[in-house]
């Protein structure tokens, strides 16, 4: 289901113009309801190829929602989502996993009974030939030839986020932070070139957000993935992405470099919380984060 | 007045029949998730047990009943408490095997006690069969009918609203949460099974009284699988709806069946075309809550 | 062992019951005294645990991903049981009475509650009955204001009547947490309760935590990865490590500490370096 | 010792008329056993409750049929395990004398116009089912231009789409019309008890003379009542299984007047030379020697008789290899086992035709008032009476062998 | 001295290959090759009884893996296997019959037609889910039942229809003793096929559709397909059964392929060990044996002290089918993860030994 192809001039109504050349994915006016419940109203946005793209916004300020819209999982009520240029509004999850779009979940979404290794090679599976045809006939048809040298990426991957130790594990009864790391391992198996990561520092002590935060920067740089990242933990985002879209009640409110949309007051009242301007008011550079201890 | 109405009226009280059954199935299964196999047994129980009080201690219906009912509840609790309590926090498929397990051995045993030939149970009410719409009737599947709805209207208010009826769907929810809000499983398995079992005995007693008692009777219990899933696994509204529904559609299949069709069966068969086409259009039934799809 | 100059107490593989100075003065409400804790009969996860809540204060709980903080707070309120782990060794005392083995949902009804890891809201269900079903053990006449209460806290639930399963991640964190309001449990045990939450809702979660402590006197064992706010709303802390305590002193002393605050609060005293410009390889520390 | 495999169903879905039945088996050669066996020799009988379930019957018959002491002989049972065995006995050459009845085992070459598989090996005592339906249509005739009936008479056949209840199916249909009824469509009903009322109604709605219960006794009883209730005024032909003095009890009021065929010439009660044996056989079970024996008891005493003098002959002729046993099924026409005599009815076997009996005889159930207690009371007090009404010879027609 | 414990404890595998063998170590195959070879030594020195008994288990356990791929792999519970096997057996007797395909031939073909059969009853699947596609099945079950009663072209009706013996080149199977091989054959083949399946793309497809189907989309899995997909697999699988079992009885009737039949499918997987390939075998052969030791067994009660005491005589049969009922139960009270489970953990205890823990 191929749409046309992105206008040269997509969503006028953006701020940062953004070429197809370099966009990877565009929302154009995205509405998401419920019943009552309007989780996203109008939305649109571009992702340049490449980017680190932060969501932050209040709880319940539709982010999930965002990057579920962008996987697939909730259809917009109207308004069209392009990836690669291509209208994807009205694909499925399994056919944009298979154009190149992987996530992790708020609520992880591990598959309990499989070994850890499993779960990465379930991400592999688009990529993968044999079948249940080929499969069961493994010796014969090369399948075990294939699924050895995803076996060897899929290593490499592990060892990339470091864990070799739990690789034969139960995915299930793994600790919460061990869980999200694999997820993520999951995900990228899937070689998406866009990687939606909703949370990922959820549930980490400091010393497991750095090294998280090295995994999405080389994932960025090194592997070239464009990642659009949910985060609260204000450090880590303004730190380490290239933009930040912020959303509240459903709306973008601000969408650019960490620093402005920083500087904008509404986003510090909404998401922040910092009413009025103390004292000590941190120059936008320096991160809020620490400023919670105040 | 038509055989066609006749057989409506006939699906109708019937399928009120089947509704007591179905209900009996939801009840066990919005405490646990779990589908109870042994349900045609524990009808056949007290079935039997009803008869016995009535034949072998000679009591009037409206005691021996009375203690049958009692007696059922006590048989659900200890159940509960002998078989099905190790089994809490198990997965529920292994649980869904033992309650086959159970109806092996209720089956056996029941055919050990009261033998192996079907036993009339004794006249219990002055007219046998009664008028309804021109059509003749078992008083007793008029009663049932009453008793299915008086049942329903209570369990619908119970589970909506009350404490208990919150904390057996929490338990079948999630038995690690909802222990963890201070709830003894337990408890809310044993109240669920005791429930379960009092309500089939209703329906044992009446099909008892129409069929006469025999093992045979157990088979109950898999026959109203379609009117439990047609309303909805978890809705007790639903068992009985579902029961109306496939005792109408057994009769009406049945009068196409032998007016025009001809083809034989459709009395046994249509029920499941009819319900697959419906699971169809509502995955959960008429009025059963659908499963939270949400990462 | 470095910087042993810190004031807290360093204590490798003892498995002696420390016994803190503040815990002198004020009763100890639980004390966990060198657990040990199996899952499945073979894997060992906690090695001799040791703890103690003194009654009315809020005591953190620190440690890594799979440190098995948890696991501790599961052994506590007898939740293991029902994942196949079990307390093999040492014993759990609750205001004086021993209370590992009892099922889960007596030990509620003595008073501790768990506000278990990721939310585990009952989603097929309205978050108002999911707040009554946090008082199903009460049975005095105030889950009527308490509910306002919660409402008070965190009026976002009022206004979504919908199913749980809905909410978003943070709303039914906060859900998970005005249930366990609702109880009005004697002790709160909250496995990471700032998870998923704006840090707006952090702070906000934070001043209610330390509320209850004050106004209605609960004592709360918090399990949290935000080791700045929780040292700061608590008043003790312990760090633990593959299975067992590490480390623990006032929250002062913690906050004090050198390796926490590198490992745990980010940054000494010097300027806080940037998740950006992290070296590939940075040094791990681990006390044992 | 002579080993013989004894099937039975004791606790399965045919467990009602098993269990008579399979007393009356084991009574008997238990009885043959205590006075002098097989020509001196004691047999082993080997009695096995399967549950009605074929495999189980298998894996039986192969215990039985392997290793040192193979069984000489079978006491079968049901439709499913007999079909099922049907192709190892003939293989084995181990004759089986089954408690089903169904026209195909009577084709023992399979050269049969309707080409059913050949069962060599096979006996039963009693009419096939078949022939059973025959002889009750043939009455049936009879009896509806002795009521003086208007017009043709209309017959149905009832029953679920199984092999027992189908057995007979074409063969009733085919013979009804040739003796004039008007064949209506079949009318199903499952074989387990339930509400058949629809069935009822439509059968008033036809307005049905002669309906055939193809089912076993526990669903039947159900439609009778079904039929009383709505009033559906039906004459009922019961088949060998599905009315007995037990169901009469269990069905009350409902089973009067319902005929069905009967494999002996009298009843528990009735007197006859042979009664004597029959009470003697009895005592095995029940020393006190007063316990009423249903219908299926004294046809499960005369199958277990024809099998010992068949044995007999067999070993005093060349000994007891199948094929001698089956040979001595073939060597008396109108053969009664001694001692029986007024009981077993006369039945001839060939090699060609194992239609052993073909007359039926044809008794009407009449039950008067409430049948609380328990049978030999009821029997007693007269409340339940089996009256024979009469006894149809089926002709051997060879067109009609196999079905 | 690696080579000193039987399994090595810990991973010391060198290569991805030596790491996803079906065996774990060298030993365990070599023991299950060992297994094979006494298996085709048996008809030597068994009865017909016994190797009755393991045919049985070999066309059962072939069918009830079909229902572990389709219920453990894929966690669709399916209360209509015994129909599937029913079709397979039909099918394959009719193909040779009707159509003189050979049987050597019919019986794959009968998996291949069962196969078909089973994605149209599979089509639920992809709106259905839990209890709800379970009852749908009970339909499957009950409408198919109901066809093979109809279709006397297909089925013989409900009279039933002959199955012709194996014979290859001349060469009949028709005793236990010949058959029993045809069996082993069949059961081998099918295992490692499944064994296969479920360590490459489409089995790990179907297990994440279990374990979380809404990440497994995500993951690029599309879900009506494989749900679809197990269903078929799974009636292959009791096609293959079904037609195994035709050709040994060389009879099929309607009568035996009825929800208690299914019902006992469901017992061998979930006693078996759901979502484990060998625990089926374990299941299978646990619930075809299970009567007959409760029948020797309550041989030996009859006639002894306990026997009169209790006055059983013939009611010894329901002692029998009670205990049944009854071990049944016991072992799901005591091993509610099936036998493969149990397995495992005495597996995981000797590589850890002498320090479980
Ligand atoms: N499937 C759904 N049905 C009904 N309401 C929904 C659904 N999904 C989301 N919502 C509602 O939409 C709003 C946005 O939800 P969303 O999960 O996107 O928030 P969020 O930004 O991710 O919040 P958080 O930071 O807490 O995860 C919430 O109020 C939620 O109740
Ligand atoms: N049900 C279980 N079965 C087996 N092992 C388990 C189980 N639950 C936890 N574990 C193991 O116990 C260890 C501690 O787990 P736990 O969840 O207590 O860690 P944690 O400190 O809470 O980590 P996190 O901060 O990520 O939540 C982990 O290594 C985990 O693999
Ligand atoms: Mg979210
Ligand atoms: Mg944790």
């Amino acid at each position: 289901m191929s749409g046309a192809p992105v206008a040269p001039h997509p969503g006028s109504a953006q701020k940062s113009p953004t070429t197809p050349a370099e966009t990877i994915f565009e929302a154009r006016g995205v509405n998401l309801r419920f019943g009552g419940v309007h989780a996203l109203t109008d939305v649109s946005f571009g992702i340049r190829k490449g980017e680190l793209f932060s969501i932050i916004g209040p709880n319940g300020a539709g982010k999930t929602s965002m990057v579920n819209c962008i996987s697939g999982r909730y259809r917009p009520t109207d308004g069209k989502v392009f990836f690669k240029g291509r209208d994807v509004t009205g694909t499925t999850p399994n056919h944009r996993a298979a154009l190149g779009i992987g996530r992790t979940f708020q609520n992880l979404a591990l598959f309990g009974h499989m070994s850890v290794l499993d779960n990465i090679m379930v991400g592999r599976h688009h990529l993968l030939k044999n079948n249940f045809l080929t499969g069961p006939l493994y010796w014969l048809t090369g399948a075990r030839k294939e699924e050895l040298a995803h076996r060897r990426e899929v290593e490499e991957i592990i060892d990339f986020l470091e864990i070799q130790h739990v690789r034969k594990a139960t995915a299930g009864t793994l600790s919460y932070g061990l869980r999200k790391r694999v997820e993520l391992a999951r995900a990228i198996a899937l070689k998406p070139d866009l990687i939606l990561l909703d949370e990922p520092m959820a549930g980490m002590n400091l010393e497991e957000k750095e090294d998280m935060a090295r995994y999405i920067v080389d994932l960025n740089e090194e592997f070239g993935m464009t990642v659009v990242m949910i985060e609260h933990d204000m450090g880590v985002v303004m730190d380490i992405s290239h933009r930040v879209m912020v959303l509240e009640f459903g709306k973008k409110i601000a969408e650019g470099k960490p620093e402005e949309v920083l500087a904008d007051p509404r986003v510090r009242r909404a998401y922040l919380g910092e009413d009025d301007v103390e004292d000590d008011v941190p120059s936008a550079s320096s991160p809020p984060a620490r400023k919670e201890v105040a | 007045m038509t055989l066609l109405f006749q057989l409506l009226v006939n699906g109708l009280i019937v399928g009120a029949l089947y509704g007591v059954v179905a209900m009996s199935f939801v009840l066990i299964y919005k405490a646990s998730r779990i589908v109870n196999f042994a349900q045609g047994e524990f009808l056949l129980i007290g079935a039997w047990t009803c008869w016995w009080l009535l034949t072998s201690w000679q009591l009037p219906f409206w005691i021996g009943f009375p203690i049958t009912l009692v007696f059922m509840l006590a048989f659900g609790v200890i159940l509960q408490v002998v078989v099905l309590r190790p089994m809490i926090g198990e997965p529920i498929i292994s649980v869904i095997m033992v309650t086959i397990g159970l109806s092996i051995v209720f089956q056996a045993a029941m055919k050990w006690m009261f033998g192996v030939f079907a036993k009339p149970f004794p006249q219990i009410f002055a007219h046998a069969t009664m008028n309804v719409f021109g059509l003749q009737v078992q008083t007793v599947y008029v009663v049932s009918l009453a008793i299915s709805l008086l049942i329903m209207a209570g369990f619908g208010w119970f589970f909506k609203y009350s404490r208990l009826g919150l904390a057996m769907r929490a338990t079948a929810f999630d038995q690690q949460v909802a222990q963890s809000l201070g709830i003894s499983v337990r408890q809310m398995f044993a109240m669920s099974w005791a429930i379960s079992a009092m309500v089939s005995a209703v329906a044992g007693v009446t099909v008892g009284v129409v069929n006469g008692v025999s093992s045979a009777l157990s088979f109950f219990g898999i026959k109203v699988f379609p009117a439990v899933i047609l309303g909805g696994l978890d809705s007790v509204i639903g068992a009985v709806v579902g029961g109306l529904i496939v005792g109408v559609l057994e009769n009406v299949a049945h009068y196409l069946d032998s007016q025009w069709l001809n083809w034989g069966n459709m009395y046994e068969i249509a029920p499941f075309y009819v319900l697959i086409a419906i699971l169809m259009i509502k995955p959960y039934g008429l009025f059963g809550t659908k499963d939270i799809e949400r990462v | 062992m470095p910087n042993a100059a810190t004031a807290a107490t360093h204590h490798a593989a003892s498995d002696a019951p420390v016994a803190p100075p503040v815990a002198a003065a004020k009763r100890t409400m639980l004390s966990v005294n060198n657990i040990e804790v199996v899952y499945n009969d073979v894997i060992l996860v906690l090695r001799g645990l040791s703890l103690e809540v003194p009654e009315g204060e809020i005591v953190a709980l620190l440690g890594a991903n799979g440190a098995g903080k948890s696991t501790t707070l599961k052994a506590i309120s007898g939740l293991l049981k029902t994942e196949d782990g079990e307390v093999t060794r040492g014993d759990i005392t609750f205001a004086g009475e021993r209370i590992n083995g009892i099922d889960p949902d007596k030990i509620v009804r003595k008073g501790i509650f768990q506000v278990m890891e990721g939310r585990r809201i009952i989603a097929d269900m309205t978050s108002l009955e999911n707040l009554r079903l946090g008082a199903y053990t009460r049975r005095d006449g105030g889950v009527k204001d308490d509910l306002d209460m919660v409402y008070g806290y965190f009026p976002r639930l009022k206004e979504r009547t919908g199913l749980a399963g809905y909410l978003s991640g943070g709303e039914q964190q906060m859900l998970a947490i005005g249930r366990a309001l609702m109880a009005r449990p004697k002790l709160i045990l909250m496995d990471e309760p700032s998870m998923g939450l704006s840090p707006l809702m952090v702070k906000e979660v934070f001043s209610i935590i330390q509320q209850i402590n004050k106004d209605l006197g609960v004592t709360i064992l918090l399990v949290e990865q935000n080791a700045r706010m929780a040292l700061q709303a608590a008043a003790r802390g312990y760090i633990m490590e593959n299975g067992k305590v590490v480390l623990d002193g006032t929250a002062e002393e913690l906050r004090n500490n050198e390796d926490v605050k590198e490992f745990y609060l980010g940054g000494g005293n010097e300027e806080r370096k940037s998740f950006k410009n992290l070296k590939s390889f940075k040094r791990r520390k681990r006390w044992i | 010792d002579i080993p013989i495999g004894h099937l039975a169903d004791q606790s399965g879905g045919t467990s009602d008329v098993g269990v008579p039945y399979a007393q009356g088996v084991s009574d008997a050669l238990a009885y043959i056993n205590a006075h002098g066996g097989i020509n001196g020799t004691k047999m082993a009988v080997d009695s096995v409750d399967y549950g009605y379930q074929a495999p189980r019957a298998i894996s039986q018959y192969k215990k039985w049929s392997s290793g040192s002491d193979k069984i000489v002989a079978l006491q079968g049972w049901g439709t499913a395990d007999t079909e099922a065995l049907t192709g190892f006995v003939s293989k084995d050459e181990i004759p089986a004398y089954s408690g089903s009845y169904s026209g195909h085992l009577t084709d023992p070459t399979g050269k049969g116009p309707h080409g059913s598989k050949p069962a060599p090996y096979n006996f039963f005592y009693g009419p096939s089912y078949s022939d059973a339906l025959r002889g009750m249509l043939t009455w049936a005739a009879e009896d509806w231009k002795k009521k003086g009936g208007q017009g043709k008479p209309k017959y149905v056949h009832m029953g679920a789409n199984h092999p027992f209840p189908n057995a007979p199916k074409e063969a009733g249909e085919q013979i009804a019309k040739e003796l004039g009824f008007e064949v209506l469509p079949p009318v199903q009903f499952a074989l387990t008890p339930g509400d058949y009322s629809a069935q009822c109604l439509t059968l008033k709605e036809a307005g049905a003379n002669y309906a055939y219960l193809g089912n076993t006794a526990g669903s039947g009883i159900s439609v009778l009542k079904a039929c009383q209730t709505v009033g559906a005024k039906v004459q009922f032909m019961g088949n060998v299984w599905g009315m007995d003095e037990n169901a009469a009890k269990a069905a009350g009021s409902a089973a009067d007047g319902v005929v069905f065929p009967m494999r002996t010439a009298v009843t528990w009660t009735g007197d006859a030379p042979g009664m004597k044996l029959m009470k003697d056989i009895s005592k095995i079970s029940d020393p006190s020697g007063n316990a009423y024996r249903p219908v299926h008891y004294m046809a499960g005493v005369c199958t277990a008789y024809y099998m010992k003098e068949a044995l007999e002959w067999a070993g005093k002729n060349g000994g007891l290899s199948g094929p001698n046993i089956r040979k001595a099924m073939y060597q008396k026409k109108d053969w009664v086992p001694a001692g029986l005599e007024g009981v077993c009815i006369p039945s001839t076997w060939t090699e060609t035709d194992h239609r052993g009996m073909t007359a039926v005889n044809i008794y009407r159930a009449s039950v008067k008032g409430d049948t609380e207690a328990s049978v030999d009371e009821l029997v007693k007090s007269g409340a339940i009476k089996l009256e024979k009404v009469a006894t149809e010879d089926v002709p051997r027609k060879p067109e009609w062998l196999g079905w | 001295m690696a080579n000193v414990s039987i399994i090595p404890s810990g991973d010391f595998k060198t290569s991805y290959a030596a790491d996803t063998t079906i065996f774990p170590t060298k030993t365990s195959r070599n023991f299950a090759i060992l297994g094979v070879v006494l298996l085709l030594a048996c008809p030597a020195f068994l009865d017909r009884y016994w190797l009755s008994l393991l045919i049985q288990i070999g066309y059962l356990g072939i069918a009830a893996l079909g229902l572990n791929i389709l219920v453990g792999f894929t966690g669709q519970i399916s209360i209509g296997h015994s129909a599937f096997f029913g079709f397979g057996a039909f099918a394959s007797a009719w193909l040779n019959n009707s159509l003189g395909v050979p049987v050597a031939l019919a019986i794959p073909l009968a998996g291949v037609v069962t196969t078909g059969v089973g994605l149209i009853f599979g089509v639920p699947a992809a709106r259905l889910k839990g209890l709800y596609l379970a009852i749908a099945t009970l339909a499957a079950q009950y409408i198919l039942q109901d066809f093979f009663g109809r279709a006397d072209w297909f089925t013989g009706g409900s009279a039933g229809t002959i199955a012709e013996p194996l014979t290859i080149f001349g060469f009949a199977f028709d005793t236990d003793e010949r058959y029993f091989y045809v069996v082993l054959v069949a059961m081998v083949v099918m295992y490692i096929l499944g064994t296969n399946l479920m360590r490459t793309r489409d089995g790990r497809a179907l297990v994440a559709v279990r374990d979380h189907y809404l990440s497994a989309e995500i993951m690029g899995i599309n879900l009506t397909k494989y749900r679809t997909m197990s269903f078929g697999i799974s009636a292959f699988y009791a096609g293959i059964g079904g037609a195994l079992y035709a050709h040994y009885l060389q009879f099929v009737s309607v009568e035996n392929f009825t929800i208690l039949f299914s019902i006992q499918f469901l017992g061998m997987i979930i006693i078996g060990g759901l979502g484990s390939i060998m625990g089926t075998l374990m299941g299978t052969a646990f619930m075809v044996l299970l009567p007959e030791v409760m029948q020797a067994a309550t041989k030996l009660v009859s006639g002894t002290a306990v026997d009169t005491a209790l006055n059983l005589r013939e009611n010894i049969a329901f002692l029998r089918e009670m205990s049944i009922g009854l071990v049944i139960i016991l072992f799901l009270v005591f091993e509610p993860d099936g036998l493969a489970h149990r397995w495992k953990q005495i597996k995981a205890y000797w590589k850890l030994y002498p320090f479980s823990h």
